[in-house]
């Protein structure tokens, strides 16, 4: 199979999270679009464990560390977002803007 | 064309139509469910890769967990979780560029350094998986779980509501889609503590 | 003796502080202190006389030793390179004169104050600052250097202020006291430059080794006399002398000073610290006599101000500032005088001294008694104050330069010494000298006749003074009437007489001698008794403008009307369209409108120069600077700031946009 | 170690323990802040009477020397001795925070917190006195710095309405000078033959000529921006009528008395000896300065309303004496700018006290509000201010004349360089204007004693009169008027203790 295809559906996942992420202002949106884009590492990593075959599965279990971190990394960020809510009265992530100036 | 080709380009089609749609979406809630079906194409390039405890894993963890909590988080902040407005500052053009050309560098650097590599599809059970995971990861991965119950703690710490915090501030009922459409007004808004007048400087001494 | 003289200054300082402190709880609030010591200091002084002059006079009449002088000094701090400050006495002819006048006259004063002040909420207070003067005055006369001097001369400037700013309640008062300290401090400019260019000329502030060093024609470091540069410092001190002793242009503050207590104006504006210029002026008169710049200009000034002033007292309605003017104009005779010749300048400082303080005393009784100070207010006053009357009268006539009362004597010397001096200045001082004299008699004419002569014009009945306030009248009178004696110009005399007593070398004694010449004698008192005549016929026919003229004509005989007939077409012509319509009004004009504008005015300008350089210059221009530069900071800080929104979503924007670029770079270098 | 080598040290650290202490002391009893703040600074100014007293009159010379290596490698030292120069300002910076403690018993500005404020003012006062005992660059700037913080905590939360511009004006701009002041000691440092920071081994070095002419003035232009603007001389000064106006009374007293001497100091002690060649060249243009300051600061004070910003535009021209004296480079001058930092120190102190406590009776500063009569209304108050702000002006008998006169003495013949370089002239036209600043001192003063203690007081204050000096006030002032009235006549109490030093450090010039 060629090493392209799945390649490129992770660069796709990427970049529409990228999109995702800069674009949308609901906080847990852009939660999501992080998830889409680390999907995206994911299968890349897959991928280069395919093309590299190493014996120690490293790009498997580099996935698995990805899955988990993500998992974490979105029940901490759901907690901020509870939080910023519940003292703002909004998920705008443009109002989550106390470190200006 | 082999059959391993086609069910990858068919996920990846199915899984990329899926991804525009959650950030396209105007429902928060149609783009989580949009995120199930994306996450689910993303397996099933796993499977296709071999990797399958990898692929399954992915369905609990993700699919199963991870989606359900951020569901979960949209209902606990009351959110408006109906078609909400696109857009925030930045607009749209300026993402899309952004987004636009990190998809050309990654393509063209895909094609340019892996444009001629085939991939030599191998299964690999899970068994295997779980014995080098144990053994040669093993430090690793329990570093992970350290991390986990720790975001875990975590998240609990933040979310927890101090104590003689006010209620929650109730969102209008008639305009459910106010905190999208329209910056609320800032006074309304805790501010930062004025400077305190000398009497009451002098009450705090 | 001389060597406890310190005690002289000292125990009026010691009495200055023990009033302060003890003062309210004695009995006459304080001014027993004062007038015992400054009666201590009187003895004191009277009996260093004698032993000084006696020293004086033992020279004089052998022709052989030196003019006595005894000087003794304490370190009083070192200043660097083994130089010091040093606070020393000089006892010799000229301080034992001042110590004379000065106790003496204080001591009046201080007596005449019992009564004048009698319940005045401030009393011990000011018998407080009455002491202190007097010590003050009395450190400037024994100071043998000149940093002492100006110390002393500093502090009589100060106790002044408080004197004339003695009733502060009147905004009126603290402005004379202002004025008259602002005034003689911008003339003490002059004074600090010359002791600071002297000092700098001579290395040293002892007026004893600067006089011998400007006789050796040398200067600090053995070097040549520089005579430029000493004229500059003697010049700069005739700038003190102005201010001090109130000489054109700087004279203006003086008639503001009759604000303070009339007691006040006879010590200080009469008697002691206007004639502190006068002094100086003496005790450096061998500096001076080495630079005739410097002595002409001090005869030029004193001419413009006795003439100047003499003719602006003849207009005054306040009897003080008859008085006061008549004072600058003395001083302008006494600083002119010292062009000439040293004996006569003191002299005359001497004499005037005396007389002038009975004149204000007397004055201030005359007020007591008539509750104002107009002269308007008064009239026929000598019924009833018989004793003010007559010590007035004396203290009138030794002014008038009525011979043999003091005032003649010390007046005729002056003009005698300018006529023997000759030249442009000398002429100058001897014809405006002599018309001046005829302006004296014309104004106390006036004052004579509109206080003592016709009826009583004030409010109430006035009463004779207290005796405190007729006793010191009467003893100013025994020496304002005699005093004159003591240099009589009779050549046997000379070696015992005032001229010996106060000689500052056995040199200058011999080669100066005191003369009498008879034309001038005549000529001057020629000129005094057609004042006298003038003067009355002239305020007996106007007296002040508001009476009917020919109604005050009537009583007078016939033969005396027609007599006056002939003196009124003089008196008309030159005393009253010339002198009172013309000359008069002018002075008092170019006094008011100009020289007086002026003073005030620099005043207003440095003030709004002030004001400009602070708003301006200050806040707008150099603090300003310090904003700009401040704000400038401020600026650009909030232009980049913007990019600092805050918003997640822009910095991912940019971060990723960054890696888009790094990469991009990355790969064309790669590429190429 | 013997109390010889430790008797500075103890003496400066005093305060630095007792700052700590009373910052510990708990809150409930504040009180006792008050009390253990003057018992310490009570202590130091003990400490620094038996300093004086112990110090060898015969010897002169540097005393009370220590020496300890402190950051090795870069050659700096802990290296602190006293002498002459030193002395005055040493235990007059004691005597005012004593006194300011025993003020302080009285009153407190708003918002109070006496502990925070007495262990601010016994820091400050580590930092001042430091910074005269310091004989090696980076202690001595490390001192320097020290006093920046507790002052412009002081102005910052005990000031007046516009405190915090003040603070920052001050800090800021201090601040600013100080950098290059740093710069210039390194680059002296690296210029040296032997690179050290010890200040006695640069002033041989200066002596002797072994700093080339061009790197001089670059170093001398660093420094004299550092000192120039602590004096502050003109143009330097605008942030010391803010400052002074706003700071609180103790820190008024304080920045007047003690941290504006630090400057001038700084002048004598480093700038002159360690680069003698470039203070040459440089002293006609601060002599000018100076002069321009004597003038300026006495027009901008008859511009002033508020009593306190009048008291603190009239530094600007007392230090513009100072610094005319320092610019003559003669002993005579140095010594007259001692004395005159001394007689300033004592007197604006003491100016500053009465503007406290007349802000605090009156409610006000605006000399149009307080209308005049103070005499009548509060006597003693008024006395006092009437004999200070006389001795400020400059009256012989009193504090203020020495320095004042001797620095124009100094003027007229000043350093032979300065003749040689043809600079006499300037220095004695500059002379007749001093002189003529005396009058314009004496016109702003008089004519502020004429509306403030002068005329009949108006009615609200005949009604109510406030209070008038309190005993703990006669306290607190008590030695300043003391010191007021006794320099006067007895000016060898200050010149006697420099005169020597000063010659020795002076060597450098002249002949």
């Amino acid at each position: 199979m060629a090493a392209v295809y799945p390649l490129i559906f992770a660069a796709l996942l990427f970049s529409v999270g990228v999109y995702g992420l800069l674009s949308r202002r609901h906080a847990v949106l852009v939660l999501m679009s992080i998830e889409l884009m680390l999907a995206a590492v994911t299968v890349n990593l897959v991928t280069f464990w395919a093309i590299a075959g190493d014996a120690l599965l490293t790009g498997q279990v580099f996935a698995l560390f990805v899955m988990a971190i993500g998992a974490a990394e979105i029940g901490v960020g759901l907690a901020i977002i509870m939080l910023i809510y519940r003292n703002r009265a909004s998920v705008n992530i443009d109002d989550a803007d106390l470190m200006k100036y | 064309m082999s059959v391993p080709e086609v069910v990858m380009l068919a996920t990846g089609v199915v899984g990329g139509a899926a991804a525009l749609l959650v950030v396209t979406s105007r429902n928060v809630v149609h783009s989580a469910l949009y995120l199930v079906v994306a996450l689910l194409a993303v397996a099933g390039v796993f499977l296709v890769l071999g990797a399958e405890f990898v692929a399954w894993a992915q369905v609990l963890v993700y699919v199963g967990a991870v989606v359900v909590l951020l569901l979960f988080g949209l209902m606990l902040t009351r959110a408006p979780i109906g078609p909400t407005g696109q857009g925030n500052e930045l607009g749209k053009a300026m993402p899309l560029a952004v987004a636009l050309a990190v998809f050309a560098g990654l393509v063209a650097l895909i094609v340019t350094s892996y444009g001629g590599e085939v991939i030599a599809l191998e299964h690999v059970p899970p068994a295997a998986l779980g014995e080098v995971l144990y053994v040669a990861w093993a430090l690793p991965f329990m570093t992970l779980g350290f991390l986990l119950t720790l975001a875990l703690i975590g998240a609990v710490v933040i979310a927890r509501r101090e104590e003689g915090e006010g209620p929650l501030p109730e969102p209008d009922p008639d305009e459910p889609e106010a905190a999208e459409a329209s910056p609320p007004d800032s006074s309304s808004w805790p501010q930062r503590q004025p400077e305190p007048t000398p009497d009451e400087r002098e009450v705090s001494a | 003796m001389s060597s406890v003289a310190w005690l002289i200054p000292a125990l009026p300082a010691a009495s200055a502080v023990v009033i302060v402190a003890l003062g309210r709880k004695m009995p006459v609030g304080g001014a027993e202190i004062g007038i015992l010591s400054l009666a201590t200091a009187f003895v004191l002084s009277l009996v260093l006389a004698v032993e000084v002059f006696g020293a004086n006079v033992a020279a004089t009449t052998s022709g052989v030793g030196e003019a006595f002088l005894h000087t003794a000094r304490v370190e009083l701090a070192p200043i660097g390179a083994g130089d010091s400050l040093f606070a020393g006495i000089r006892i010799d002819g000229l301080t034992v004169m001042m110590f004379l006048l000065v106790t003496f006259v204080s001591l009046m004063v201080h007596v005449y104050s019992l009564g004048y002040l009698h319940g005045d909420e401030r009393f011990t207070w000011y018998y407080a600052v009455l002491s202190f003067f007097s010590a003050a005055m009395l450190l400037l006369v024994v100071s043998d250097n000149l940093m002492l001097l100006l110390v002393g001369w500093e502090l009589v400037g100060v106790s002044s202020f408080l004197l004339i700013g003695f009733w502060w309640e009147l905004k009126a008062n603290s402005d004379a006291a202002i004025k008259a300290f602002l005034t003689t401090k911008l003339g003490d400019v002059g004074l600090v430059v010359g002791v600071v260019a002297l000092w700098g000329q001579f290395g040293t502030f002892d007026i004893a080794a600067i006089t011998a060093m400007v006789g050796d024609g040398v200067q600090a470091g053995g070097a040549p006399l520089d005579t430029g540069l000493l004229s500059f410092a003697l010049i700069a001190f005739v700038l003190g002398v102005v201010g001090k002793s109130a000489q054109f242009p700087l004279h203006t503050w003086l008639p503001d000073a009759m604000a303070g207590p009339t007691p006040v104006s006879a010590l200080i504006h009469a008697a002691t610290m206007v004639t502190a210029g006068v002094f100086l002026v003496a005790r450096l008169y061998p500096l001076y006599s080495a630079a005739p710049a410097a002595q002409a200009t001090l005869a030029v000034i004193g001419a413009i101000t006795l003439l100047m002033a003499g003719l602006l007292a003849l207009v005054q309605e306040d009897i003080k500032k008859v008085l006061a003017y008549s004072t600058v104009s003395q001083l302008g005779y006494m600083v002119a005088a010292l062009a000439f010749s040293y004996t006569a300048g003191i002299f005359h400082l001497f004499t005037h001294g005396f007389f002038k303080a009975l004149l204000f005393l007397g004055a201030g009784s005359i007020i007591h008694a008539a509750h104002s100070n107009n002269l308007r207010d008064m009239g026929g006053l000598a019924k009833v104050m018989p004793t003010t009357f007559a010590t007035f009268l004396v203290g009138t006539l030794a002014l008038m330069a009525v011979p043999p009362l003091a005032g003649f004597w010390s007046k005729d010397e002056i003009l005698v010494e300018a006529a023997a001096a000759g030249g442009y200045t000398g002429s100058l001082v001897l014809v405006v000298g002599a018309l001046g004299g005829a302006l004296t008699v014309l104004y106390m004419t006036r004052v004579l006749y509109l206080t003592f002569a016709g009826s009583f014009r004030g409010e109430g009945h006035p009463h004779e003074s207290p005796r405190s306030m007729t006793g010191p009248l009467v003893a100013l009178a025994v020496p304002a009437a005699l005093i004159g004696l003591v240099n009589l110009p009779v050549e046997a005399f000379q070696p015992y007489a005032f001229s010996a007593w106060t000689m500052f070398s056995l040199e200058y004694w011999q080669t100066h001698p005191i003369a009498f010449e008879p034309a001038i004698a005549a000529v001057a008192v020629g000129l005094a008794l057609a004042g006298f005549l003038a003067g009355w016929a002239l305020y007996r026919a106007l007296p002040l403008g508001d009476d009917d003229p020919a109604r005050r004509l009537g009583p007078v005989s016939t033969v005396l009307a027609e007599k006056y007939y002939l003196d009124r077409l003089w008196t008309d012509l030159v005393t009253r369209t010339i002198v009172r319509d013309t000359a008069a009004p002018a002075a008092v004009t170019l006094n008011d409108e100009v020289i007086d504008r002026a003073v005030a005015g620099a005043g207003r300008a440095t003030v709004a120069t002030g004001r400009r350089v602070y708003d301006d210059v200050d806040q707008r221009g150099i603090d300003g600077v310090l904003h700009g530069l401040a704000t400038s900071t401020w600026w650009s800080g909030a232009r980049l700031r913007l990019s600092q929104s805050g918003n997640v979503q822009l910095y991912a924007g940019a971060m990723l946009t960054g890696v888009v670029v790094l990469a991009i770079v990355f790969a064309v270098g790669e590429v190429s | 170690m013997s109390w010889e080598q430790s008797a500075i040290t103890i003496t400066v650290a005093l305060p630095l323990v007792g700052a700590a202490a009373v910052a510990l002391v708990p809150r409930r009893n504040e009180d006792y802040a008050k009390v253990l703040a003057l018992l310490v600074s009570i202590g130091g100014f003990a400490l620094s009477l038996a300093i004086l007293v112990g110090y060898d009159w015969s010897e002169r010379g540097l005393q009370y020397v220590a020496s300890v290596p402190w950051i090795e490698p870069a050659g700096i030292s802990y290296t602190v001795a006293i002498d002459g120069i030193s002395l005055p300002l040493f235990v007059l910076s004691y005597l005012l925070t004593f006194l300011c403690a025993v003020y302080s018993f009285h009153h407190i500005e708003e918002p109070g917190r006496p502990k925070a404020f007495l262990s601010l003012m016994l820091l400050l006062q580590a930092g001042m006195a430091g910074t005269f005992i310091a004989f090696d660059l980076i202690l001595f700037f490390v001192f320097w710095e020290l006093v920046l913080v507790p002052m412009y905590f002081m102005i910052g939360i005990w000031g007046g309405p516009n405190r915090q511009y003040a603070a920052i004006k001050f800090f800021l701009y201090t601040l600013f000078g100080s950098v290059f002041m740093l710069v210039a000691f390194l680059a002296v440092y690296f210029a040296a033959p032997e690179r050290t920071f010890d200040l006695v081994a640069l002033q041989q070095y200066g002596a002797a000529g072994e700093f080339a002419i061009g790197f001089q003035r670059l170093a001398f232009l660093g420094m004299f921006l550092g000192l120039a603007i602590k004096v502050p001389m003109w143009p330097f000064h605008t942030w010391l009528p803010d400052a002074h106006t706003e700071a609180p009374t103790v820190g008024s007293v304080l920045l007047a008395g003690i941290l504006l001497k630090m400057g001038t100091y700084g002048f004598v002690r480093i700038a002159l000896p360690v680069l003698p060649d470039a203070a040459v060249e440089y002293a006609p243009l601060i002599a000018v300065l100076a002069v321009i300051a004597i003038i300026y600061g006495a027009l901008a004070c008859l511009a002033q309303s508020d009593l306190k910003r009048l008291i603190a535009f009239s530094s600007v021209g007392h230090m513009g004496f100072v610094m005319l004296g320092i610019a003559t480079l003669t002993p005579l001058g140095i010594n007259a700018a001692i004395f005159g930092m001394v007689a300033h120190g004592i007197i604006t102190g003491m100016l500053f006290f009465l503007a406290g406590t007349i802000k605090e009776r009156y409610h006000t500063r605006e000399i149009a509000a307080l209308g005049g009569g103070m005499l009548k209304t509060t006597p003693r108050l008024g006395a006092v201010l009437g004999l200070v702000a006389i001795a400020s002006l400059g009256l012989p008998g009193l504090a203020g004349f020495w320095g004042e006169i001797l620095a124009l003495l100094a003027a007229f013949n000043p350093a032979p360089e300065l003749v040689a370089a043809g600079w006499l002239t300037l220095y004695r036209v500059l002379v007749v204007f001093g002189a003529v600043g005396t009058v314009l001192t004496a016109g702003y003063f008089l004519w502020m004693m004429q509306r403030v203690l002068m005329g009949e007081p108006p009615e609200r204050w005949v009604a109510a009169p406030p209070e008038d000096v309190s005993p703990i006030e006669w306290g607190a002032w008590a030695p300043l008027l003391v010191l007021t009235v006794a320099l006067g006549p007895l000016p060898f109490l200050v010149t006697a203790i420099t005169d020597a030093d000063v010659t020795s450090i002076m060597s450098a010039f002249g002949a």
